[in-house]
């Protein structure tokens, strides 16, 4: 299992490529890898979006995700779970967030990676702000 | 020792507090160290931690504790 | 869209980065990425698998993959969606299936991935004989 | 004209059938196509296919066509 926060751009898929060896898994030990990545869209609410700061709570978000995390590995057994998220300065395009979950078999590939963003999605301490192309404004986003 | 309290994302800008720190003899809920940084209500979609952890406002804090306020979360 | 079936190895992690742009879709028009990616255990059912043929029936497979794949991308709002299977000769480690849904949001490129995959396994005209190790032994997968 | 058969996977190597043609004036259903490429019952998890898609045995066949018989798929 590897989770980190990262200030600086990231390339999802050369991470999901090596993480299997990064962690010493063999590639024949499972048969299912289900990922999703997150990125920046140049568009939200009909206007045109040119950065977006994302900001985080150091040390309760890590916290958060790597107990989901440890709970996601054992309720779906999975072989493997990479977790990354950027924070900071992000431009349309960016990468935001990676879930990979692995395991023998698809079920259980697709159901922990999922459960893994929804709750990354509904409880980790990121809060996002636009800045909105050819004004000054900037503004927090979908704060209900 | 103190009570740690930090503040993110708009509520941060909203009150123009970041982090302060709270005398435990002020308060014992994390509701009395909201009325401690600020006179306004607490908004109906505010959320509070404890060490880390989601608690409601009327939850207990101790001297020592870190105490945080903030909007929904948003990431991903 | 993009399916193949491809009777050669391939590398389904560099497949995902590239396609957006190679269908001219900008990165900044999406905002969610799911990704299935199936690849062969050296394993199933207790025996230890040395390799395995994936036979299909070139003409119907195609078809079938092309008109879900169509079916999928107007029910979830797909920006886009590339499908890669594998036949021929296959060892273990190496990939076998990889189906990558783009939309704007995360619920529909989940659903739609896992519609495509939950269809190609049971529909589509694949079929695989395993060889095991230590034997001359050959068998048919999972025959039901 | 005639109609052209394909045997798949286990079943190919059970019938010892790979390809076959049958003369339409024998065979009006996929059922009388599979009786005349082998004297074995159809076996109950056998797929059929006309033309490339799913079919039932009682399937009407015509010159023509291109009838596969099959067992279960297993992709992916």
């Amino acid at each position: 299992m590897l989770i980190e926060i990262r200030p600086e751009p990231f390339d999802p898929w050369a991470e999901v490529s090596i993480h299997p060896e990064r962690c010493g898994v063999e590639a024949g030990s499972f048969g299912a890898c289900s990922v999703f990545v997150g990125s920046m869209r140049d568009f939200n609410l009909g206007d045109t979006v040119h950065c977006m700061e994302l900001e985080h709570y150091e040390g309760m978000t890590e916290k958060l995700l790597a107990d989901h995390a440890g709970a996601v590995i054992d309720r779906y057994g999975l072989t493997e779970l990479l977790i990354l998220h950027r924070v900071g300065m992000i431009y349309p395009g960016d990468p935001i967030v990676l879930v990979a979950a692995w395991s023998a078999h698809r079920a259980e590939a697709f159901d922990g990676c999922r459960d893994m963003m929804e709750h990354l999605k509904s409880r980790a301490t990121f809060w996002k702000k636009e800045s909105l192309e050819d004004t000054a404004e900037q503004r927090w986003v979908d704060n209900r | 020792m103190a009570i740690s309290v930090k503040v993110f994302a708009s509520l941060r800008e909203d009150l123009g507090v970041d982090r302060a720190r709270i005398n435990p003899s002020k308060a014992d809920t994390a509701r009395q160290v909201w009325q401690q940084i600020t006179s306004r209500e607490p908004p109906g979609n505010l959320l509070c931690a404890v060490n880390h952890q989601y608690v409601n406002l009327d939850s207990r804090v101790r001297d020592g504790d870190e105490v945080a306020f903030f909007p929904p979360v948003n990431g991903g």
